[in-house]
């Protein structure tokens, strides 16, 4: 995303939209890593509580997805700035 | 967990406040995916897909009460996890407390 | 969700807000179920037409998933009400 | 049964109706929404996923066609058994009529 | 979608929504078709590259998924047609 | 290739032009979506569901990176076969450049 197009008022409405799209990310994030976490960690329905095994998998599943999405988020950042040289060059 | 609406009282008269709305509508809109990604995950884990008859069968509903219980349990821990974590790595918005 | 902590003017707001939203929801619902049930429950093309066999597997599989999604709703009402509770203790 | 645009003829010109345009435009979503699902379920059930060849064998193209046909037939059954039982349980939204 | 019934000015406004819809769903169907064929295609981690059986594959996959998604559109469009005269008997 | 901003340089002045905001959020809401899939995909094609432990193994960390970049393939020869075949056949809107 290049800013340099938008003068100072269309900024700061930017960043408002963009604060408000942060925050529902945040919250897709967390209800998409509670779903994605119970159906890989959750099979057992003999009780109603978390068993201790389900209960390391669910930590490990979560901070493993944070991790991949970090490390995703890098290469995706430097692929896209890759290509935005090879655009630039004349 | 799921509805934390807060509890201060306003005056019953007065204008619209938008922000109010909107925040109460962007809880609804959270309210509701949490839900329908629960019936899922619940449906794949307990209802068989032969569909040989139309109720719920002992088992299906026991499993289904269960399942319901260890999904707000994970839910939890899920949160947890987020908070000590002190939110995404990339994400740098604030995110208020648990509401 | 507390409505408490809004005037009569926003309710009014918000109750039309949810009632478009509960059709849409309702929308949702039906697609849902015909994609669900389709998938389940037709695997022969060798006709144009649904086989008997077919026909009460939809109908099982469309009353199934209300009566699930009932006691889930049911359900997913009693943990959010305890939570509440454990929320509003000094 | 997915497009059910009312018929009354309006006056060509006068002022535009934000009610109309948003049923329109709410209707367009689900048609567009009907859509996407009945391609994704008949690419599932019809096309191989060993993409051999660019373009729809005789039996992919015979099954594609057969497999809307029975999409349209699933569809009137699901909405028939809604109608009977009155809408979902836990909807009070009251929903008019096939619009 | 029945247009006689609305007036002209309603008439641009709608084609003006139609015609944002109608990019955003060119994006939709071009990031779809990223992720549905490069599951299915790739599925080889130990180079950097695309090889070429995996680049036939996704071309196959591109060309077929809008062959298969224009025959259902056809279909769907004399479906529907059907649907309408059946409403218009008296 | 997925974030193609424009690099006119506007007055730092000047009212806000919801037009350019609109194709800026349009954009953003892409690029999340994009990054969103790429996530899911690679997650399925180079982590272990086994979830043994919390970080990603060596093996898993070189088939990411190797991943995204062939994702990234794909999405241009995806992209060069749309533009060959003049857009999907029924879109008549007109699909401008790369942007």
């Amino acid at each position: 995303m290049d800013f340099s197009q938008f003068n100072s008022a269309e900024r700061a409405t930017l960043n408002t939209i963009i604060e408000k799209k942060q925050m529902q990310d945040f919250m897709k994030l967390y209800s998409g890593l509670v779903e994605r976490c119970f159906n890989s960690c959750v099979n057992d329905f003999t009780s109603k509580s978390l068993g201790s095994k389900e209960d390391i998998c669910v930590q490990n599943c979560t901070d493993k997805f944070l991790k991949h999405s970090e490390r995703v988020g890098a290469r995706f950042a430097e692929h896209n700035a890759e290509q935005m040289n090879q655009q630039a060059k004349p | 967990m799921f509805g934390l609406g807060g509890s201060s009282s306003a005056a019953s008269s007065g204008p619209v406040n938008p922000a109010q709305i909107e925040m109460a509508v962007a809880e609804l809109d959270m309210i509701t995916d949490v839900f329908n990604r629960l019936v899922s995950s619940c449906h794949a884990k307990c209802i068989s897909t032969r569909y040989s008859e139309p109720d719920l069968n002992k088992g299906e509903s026991v499993c289904v009460d269960r399942c319901v219980a260890k999904y707000f349990d994970v839910n939890k821990k899920v949160g947890e996890r987020l908070q000590t974590m002190g939110g995404v790595a990339q994400q740098s918005g604030s995110f208020g407390g648990g509401h």
